[in-house]
């Protein structure tokens, strides 16, 4: 039988990536149907897939973030793996707070494919070198890094004026601010931590990250901002394990041409999210075993290497093996590792990992408001922020 | 209808007209401007764009940007470029376009010529279909399709554009037909031509230029439809859903030049439509067809 | 009984009643002519007889055979409208033979029908054009062609000739009343050129606002016009009608009638009867072509009196000169031959042939005198 | 009256087809159009999360809507961008249509050039426009790399401006649909009586101030039905051109029932501002439609 | 020079030549028609005496002034279009001072123009309507006001009455003939109604195919027409034009023509100068009101010849019947008292007024005989 697919990895390395599976499931006498839509971070296909299933009619398996998969499980919606995983032995290698995303009343309905995360800083190697002073490791030290760039003359921050990147950018922030209150903040939503005066000099460092941007910022496509940082235009960009791809491809190597770090103050933690493929109720018996052996291949740990290597993220089994990735991906692979032994690994609000829906998309409204100068202080858009959050529960 | 194509009796100085063609042709430009920059940028290798002038003509021309996008691009998993989307498109736009075409013109010949009482009523009721904004209608869209076994098919698609078109079809016969003089039926009806003979063999024959004007609305309306067909497609899905996954996608690499010349390529039927038959379209208008 | 029989036929459009209790008997062959003004229901009366419209109240019945209901093309009829409403993708042989069709007469046959039927008409050389390249006479033409192959029982004509210019008109009006000789065929025409309705009909009806005025020859419509609206509308110029009062001298019945001056002229009226009048108020009707110059006036009549008054305007029409004076108070109008020497604001000896006036009671409108 | 009177079978069936032909559509009509607007209604007074369900909350989601800012700024949007869009196309497309009339050689070839936006989809319009008007690619960088250096137009960057830049890109796309429909208008009006007013000494501008653009009124209507409808379904060029952004300041009712509906999970906030939408345009189009069929009949 | 001069003038569009070296002179206070069949030019040369299309060759003067050029509204002239051309969107009053506010009258002087016109045509209770809530003759009233309210030289009409039906034409046309007659204003009117042409004008211009054929008063054109054209497109029935020869009785020429039968009928000329065509084949050209009953025959006339023939069609039209025979082989109509004693396929004695007979050159097609 037959998997139908729907994600939105449509073009470039990531569907060349999602080639790998189709491949090794090819092997095994499954079938691959494809039902790529993409456009702003899946909305599209979410929206395709809130067809499908109203109309009874769903794919196989969706390619989901965070909260969603919590949601359409709520619905009723998606096929028990359980059995599957247990066989498996998921839960002993997938990162629990992975597993708080891919089980739902303690039934596994999803299959983690990776984890991207996003308390990543990319930087110019020329453009640091020229400050002459090391990455910086806390905010302070980020802040004189660009001021020296600016001095240099180059857009020291390189960013894209939307409001999912600019979340990315606060994901940092928050969680430069200490584990505990981004916990507190964006996964348990206390409103005295959301107001409070921390998550205000939060909004303040935003509102100076601002300052280091140049003013054609709006809207511009992330990628755009990567190049202006490969072909030395801006000295850094604030953007999550994808923006290597660019980086790669212009032909640049990790430490000679460009460095990764966390961002300052976040070492140790991380922000993720993680693509999974969610598996929808099937009534064929057939689809339901072809669903499974996608499972199957999913956690398939030389899948999962082979996979995220292109993808640029990292495996969403912390047992995979290193080998076969770059620089940055092995450190990607060391801070996941230790954050989850730490219990500092974090669900990315930007990336729908932290709170539901709703509330991550007032979140962004008061996020990207407060980019754009619309509140006089941080103090204001704290305030704003408890309200906003408030209201979208 | 000859009285209606003549030109305007005015006389124009010639200073004025002098302005006048500046002004025309200032326009044309403006018009014609982004057509330019994507069609300049399609034929530039990527890295002229990222780094170069958005109007200058490529330093080093080619083609390959047309040739990934129309074959080899990645759309999806499958490196198949936009070639067998378009044949999706096509076999879901003929048909829909077909069908609401002669539905629109069937109902423009009951509502002119078998006036009934609340005839009226009717076309006020079909006409305001043409303003609802589709995304409402989705969800219960979705069950239904659901419910007749259509969903994410073909036909499913081709129902929903045929029932949200004909509502213009439908206007555009109407206005044509309620020029055309009862009498021609009349004398049909005497002659012993019963209801579909006197369509088939009268009206329909002579329906030429509104048949155009209602094609070319339908065929591009379709054409360039994306919400119905990223959510009623299924696995089939039309050249707009596959031109979107070429530009849209969110974490991989852009080829600016790639996404040009697909979107030169998903556009040139329509624009083929427009030139080639847009004569009729200003024609079709003339005939009262802009009324409502 | 009558051939095509219209009893007592109503027809209202929602509450409007636009045709009241028609009731006209058509014998086979006559030629009927349905006039009268804008409006007053002539096609709906002949949309009725054909089908296209329902029948409100009363029956019609073609052949003795009641057609309330029956569908137009069972009735047998054909029909030739204003627009000539040929089909513009056929070409004329298809258009005259598509009623054939429809009934299912073979190829053969048709071609048979058409052949004759173009040959009649004159045109044969036509068949293979479409309506757009024929001339306005010519579609004329193929209009009636496409009646005449059906070879129906009843032909109906909604103003057929309206669409042509003045000369043409005349041509095809001549055309049309020597093919009815010819082919005697039942026809029920509807015009509201009352040149048409005279020359044409056997039978004229008058109808005004859903009424039938008056139905008879067009000599009695023309010569005794049942009430003033028949009296003017037939006729053009109008016939005049002038406030005269009813005198008696010598003890016949006189009208006094005022000229110009206000002086009053004395008519002998040619109808005894109408001494009954003595001393009332009527109002005279003398057609144009009665009130002329002594040389024109027509030496058949026995009653011609002399009416001396000023002359207003001359319209010299080529044929006839027409002469505007006033009498009774109002504008009359004479018809004089081409040469009459009358110029503007002269007086002038006008003959007045008082055998073809008549006379009409003011407050009923309706004719008086017998 | 005789039994005869009766209609035959044939007439009967030729009185019962066209509203059998006619059926379907008007059928299809009220299921797909009225029904699902029904099935909005009922959505917008439940507490409809991802999928609809049937929790009635009475008024509360119209109440939340019209607290939420986005609202706001998507009504002060739409009407800032409705009136501008519907006046400059309106005169753009006037004032094509009355040169074009003049006699003017090669309309063959400008007509379908100020046609084909029309033909293009939002994702291409978008595309291009998005390009054309980023000051860091677009035309400002195109203007300082031809030595204009001072020259700035940032407005798709500006979030008080950015609303401006969806005026210029819809008005691209429809003013020549608008001209069209005007260019209609003029081949309609009597030859004559340019003439008359010619002969009563009227000069060109006053002719078309005075005789012309009133004779256009019916021209108008349609534009002002065609145009504002279109703005207020205006969805897929503001998403293809800002996203809604810089920040949310260019969203509009139509963006903001989709993410509500689609993407927040909130169906039944975006049901009660797609009902909101929906009396809107019922606004506009109902006495219209009222008027043009009267006249009709 | 004449008021109006219209010179050697000629109109091409491109490459085809529509007006042909047309040269009229009108007089001050002139009423000059011009007539002629459809697309003969007429509109052309109206709308060159405008201003409204350009001039290709020659010049048009008006007061001596060559206007050639000069734009419409400085020509002083005012025109009333077929379709009246009235702006739909102003009031009756505005439309009429339209013209007045365009040359910067004020509004005082505007008013008053204004009241004189309305009271003048009778429209004042309507200066507040909208044209589209007047009737036809009302509309064609208000267009004839505008023009009338610019006191302009010269007054160009285009078929100003051919919208309206039958009686309201005849009633206009004798409104328009007393304007003229009051204001005597220059006018130049065309139509293609030769009724309305030979009643209104002072001088008729006979156009065919941007030629003029003939240019004099209605009296000349009808009684001696130039060339076939002229004597067949003036009179309603045309002229009737038998083929026939000159042969001399009695020293005197006399037109033979052959009856229904074929024997030939002698008819004596008036015109002594057609001996010249001794033997030779002629057309000769005789008015239906010239050849009818002996009762009805012009007392005045000295040379009406009798003539017996058999009818082929006889169609009463109330104030007279036609009657159609053959003559020469070819139709000819006869205009007869309406009770003259005559039935189709029957003999009749018809009189024919000879002094109204002419003859025509087969060749040229051009009058002979003087
Ligand atoms: N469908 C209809 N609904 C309502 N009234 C109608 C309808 N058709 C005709 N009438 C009215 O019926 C009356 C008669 O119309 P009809 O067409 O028979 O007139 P007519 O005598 O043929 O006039 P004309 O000479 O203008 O053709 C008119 O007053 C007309 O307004
Ligand atoms: N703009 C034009 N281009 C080419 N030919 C034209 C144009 N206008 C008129 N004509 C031709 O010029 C000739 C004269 O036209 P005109 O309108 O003057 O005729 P008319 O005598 O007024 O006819 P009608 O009685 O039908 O109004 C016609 O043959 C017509 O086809
Ligand atoms: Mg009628
Ligand atoms: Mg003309």
């Amino acid at each position: 039988a037959d998997v139908e697919v729907l994600h939105w990895w449509t073009s470039g390395g990531e569907a060349a990536a999602l080639n790998v599976l189709k491949d090794n499931l090819a092997g095994g006498g499954t079938g691959w149907v494809d039902m790529p839509v993409a456009g702003g971070g899946g909305e599209a296909a979410m929206t395709a897939l809130r067809a499908r299933v109203t109309a009874g009619d769903p794919p196989t398996a969706v390619q989901m973030l965070g909260f969603d998969i919590q949601d359409w499980a709520a619905e009723g919606a998606l096929a028990d793996l359980t059995a599957t995983a247990q066989a498996e032995g998921w839960d002993k290698v997938v990162p629990a707070a992975l597993q708080k995303f891919s089980t739902y009343d303690g039934k596994w309905v999803a299959a983690p494919v990776n984890v991207h995360s996003t308390n990543w800083v990319w930087i110019n190697k020329a453009a640091l070198d020229a400050t002459g002073l090391a990455a910086p490791t806390t905010w302070d030290e980020l802040v004189a890094v660009l001021d020296k760039m600016k001095a240099n003359g180059i857009t020291p921050l390189a960013h894209g004026g939307q409001p999912w990147q600019e979340a990315t950018v606060f994901d940092g922030v928050v969680l430069s601010m200490g584990g505990d209150f981004y916990q507190k903040a964006f996964i348990d939503l206390d409103p005295a931590a959301l107001g409070g005066e921390q998550m205000a000099e939060a909004f303040n460092r935003l509102i100076k990250l601002r300052s280091y941007v140049d003013d054609n910022f709006s809207g511009r496509d992330w990628n755009l901002a990567s190049a202006m940082v490969i072909n030395g235009e801006a000295g850094m960009q604030m953007m999550g394990d994808w923006a290597k791809g660019e980086f790669l491809k212009a032909g640049k190597k990790p430490g000679a041409d460009f460095v990764c770090i966390r961002f300052p103050g976040t070492q140790g933690s991380v922000t993720f999210n993680s693509d999974q493929f969610a598996m929808f109720n099937q009534t064929d018996a057939a689809k339901q075993e072809a669903q499974v052996n996608m499972a199957k291949a999913i956690m398939d740990p030389a899948f999962q290497s082979a996979f995220n290597v292109v993808k640029g993220s990292v495996p969403a089994r912390t047992d995979v093996p290193n080998d076969a990735f770059d620089d940055c991906g092995k450190k990607g692979m060391a801070d996941l590792a230790e954050a989850n032994t730490a219990g500092t690994l974090f669900g990315s609000m930007a990336h729908g990992h932290a709170a539901p829906a709703a509330v991550k998309n007032a979140t962004y409204d008061v996020i990207t408001a407060a980019f754009n100068g619309e509140y006089a202080d941080g103090a204001a858009a704290a305030a704003a922020l408890a309200e906003a959050v408030a209201a979208a529960q | 209808m000859s009285a209606v194509t003549q030109d305007t009796a005015v006389s124009t100085g010639r200073a004025m007209r002098v302005l006048i063609y500046l002004l025309l042709v200032l326009f044309a430009l403006f018009y014609l401007l982004p057509l330019y920059v994507m069609g300049i940028n399609s034929v530039k290798p990527l890295s002229e764009i990222t780094g170069g002038n958005m109007m200058a003509l490529p330093q080093v021309w080619t083609l390959d940007p047309w040739r990934s996008a129309w074959s080899t691009a990645q759309i999806g998993v499958e490196p198949t470029g936009l070639k067998p989307y378009f044949l999706n498109s096509i076999l879901m736009v003929v048909p829909a376009v077909a069908i609401s075409t002669i539905v629109g013109a069937l109902n423009g010949y009951v509502l002119t010529k078998w006036r009934f009482r609340g005839d009226s009523w009717v076309f006020g009721l079909m006409l305001f279909s043409c303003f609802i904004p589709f995304q409402i209608v989705l969800i219960p869209m979705a069950v239904v399709l659901g419910k007749l076994g259509l969903a994410g098919s073909v036909p499913g698609l081709v129902l929903v554009h045929v029932v949200y078109g004909i509502g213009f079809t439908t206007l555009y016969f109407r206005n044509y037909y309620a020029a055309f003089p009862t009498e021609l039926v009349r004398a049909a009806q005497i002659d012993g031509a019963g209801f579909f003979q006197i369509f088939w063999r009268i009206l329909l024959p002579v329906s030429g230029p509104i048949a155009v004007v209602s094609v070319i609305w339908q065929f591009t309306n379709i054409w360039n439809d994306f919400l119905f067909g990223a959510s009623f497609g299924g696995t089939s899905q039309p050249m707009t859903v596959a031109l979107n996954n070429l530009v849209q996608s969110s974490t991989g690499v852009k080829e600016y030049n790639v996404h040009f010349a697909g979107a030169i390529l998903a556009a040139l039927p329509t624009l083929f439509v427009y030139i080639v038959a847009g004569r009729y379209f200003v024609r079709g208008l003339m005939a009262g067809s802009v009324k409502g | 009984m009558g051939f095509l029989d219209i009893r007592n036929v109503t027809k209202s459009y929602g509450q409007v009643e636009v045709l009241h209790r028609v009731d006209i008997a058509v014998e086979e062959g006559e030629f009927l002519v349905l006039v009268g003004p804008s409006g007053c229901g002539k096609s709906t009366l002949l949309n009725m007889i054909a089908g296209l419209e329902g029948i409100t109240g009363g029956e019609i019945a073609i052949k003795g055979r009641v057609v309330n209901g029956v569908h137009p093309s069972k009735r047998n009829i054909a029909m030739v409208f204003q627009s000539y409403a040929l089909y513009p993708n056929m070409t004329v042989g298809q258009n005259m033979t598509f009623g054939l069709e429809m009934h299912g007469v073979p190829k053969p046959a048709r071609d048979r029908a058409l052949a004759d039927v173009a040959k009649l008409l004159q045109i044969d050389h036509l068949l293979d054009r479409k309506p757009g390249q024929l001339s306005g006479g010519q579609r004329q033409r193929v209009a009636m062609g496409r009646a005449l192959v059906r070879n129906p029982d009843v032909f109906l004509f909604d103003e057929p000739l309206s669409n042509l210019d003045a000369k043409l008109r005349v041509d095809m009006r001549t055309e049309i009343k020597k093919l009815h000789q010819k082919l005697k065929t039942t026809i029920v025409y509807v015009t509201h050129d009352q040149i048409e309705a005279m020359t044409l009909s056997t039978r004229i009806a008058v109808m005004n606002r859903g009424h039938v005025q008056q139905l008879g020859t067009p000599k009695e419509i023309y010569d005794t016009p049942a009430n003033l609206f028949v009296a003017t509308f037939m006729g053009s110029p109008a016939m005049n009608i002038i406030p005269a009062r009813v005198v008696m001298q010598d003890g016949v019945p006189h009208a006094s009638v005022t000229d110009a001056e206000g002086t009053p002229r004395m008519l002998r009226f040619s109808q005894a009867a109408m001494a009954a009048w003595e001393g009332k108020d009527i109002l005279l009707g003398i057609r144009p072509e009665a009130i002329t110059d002594p040389e024109g006036a027509d030496r058949k009549s026995g009653n011609i009196q002399s009416l001396p008054n000023r002359v207003t305007v001359t319209e010299p029409a080529g044929a006839d000169t027409f002469v505007t004076m006033t009498l009774g108070g109002r504008d009359a109008i004479a018809r004089m031959r081409a040469d009459a020497p009358v110029a503007a604001g002269e007086r002038y000896e006008f003959a007045v042939n008082m055998e073809k006036a008549v006379a009409f009671d003011p407050a009923t409108e309706l004719r008086i005198g017998g | 009256m005789s039994a005869s009177t009766a209609p035959d079978f044939r007439t009967r069936l030729q009185d019962w087809l066209p509203k059998l032909v006619l059926a379907p559509s008007f059928a299809v009509t009220i299921l797909f159009v009225y029904g699902f607007i029904g099935f909005t209604v009922v959505l917008s007074f439940t507490g409809s999360k991802m999928l609809p369900s049937f929790k009635w909350v009475g008024w509360e989601n119209y109440a939340k809507l019209w607290a939420l800012p986005a609202w706001n700024t998507a009504i002060v949007n739409i009407a800032i961008f409705a009136s501008l869009y519907i006046v400059i196309c309106t005169l753009v497309g006037l004032m094509l249509a009355i040169f074009l009339d003049q006699k003017i050689r090669g309309e063959g070839v400008l007509r379908p050039i100020y046609l084909y936006p029309m033909a293009l989809s939002f994702i291409v319009t978008g595309t291009a426009w998005k390009w054309f008007l980023d000051p860091g690619i677009g035309l400002e960088r195109v203007m300082h790399l031809w030595g204009w250096e001072s020259f700035s137009f940032t407005w798709i960057k500006d979030g008080d401006m950015a609303i401006y830049t969806i005026v210029i890109a819809a008005v691209w796309q429809t003013s020549g649909f608008v001209m069209a429909m005007f260019l209609a208008g003029l081949r309609g009006i009597d030859n004559e009586i340019l003439k008359a007013a010619q002969i009563d000494g009227a000069s060109n501008w006053q002719l078309y101030r005075r005789i012309v653009i009133p004779l256009l009124r019916p021209a108008f209507l349609s534009a002002f039905v065609i145009l504002s409808h279109l703005a207020i379904k205006s969805y897929d060029l503001v998403v293809a051109l800002t996203g809604g952004g810089p920040g949310r300041a260019t969203e509009m009712p139509a963006t903001f029932m989709y993410s509500y509906t689609f993407t927040r999970n909130q169906m039944g906030i975006g049901a009660s501002s797609a009902v909101i939408m929906l009396m809107t345009i019922a606004a506009i189009m109902v006495p219209y439609l009222y008027a043009e069929l009267k006249e009709k009949k």
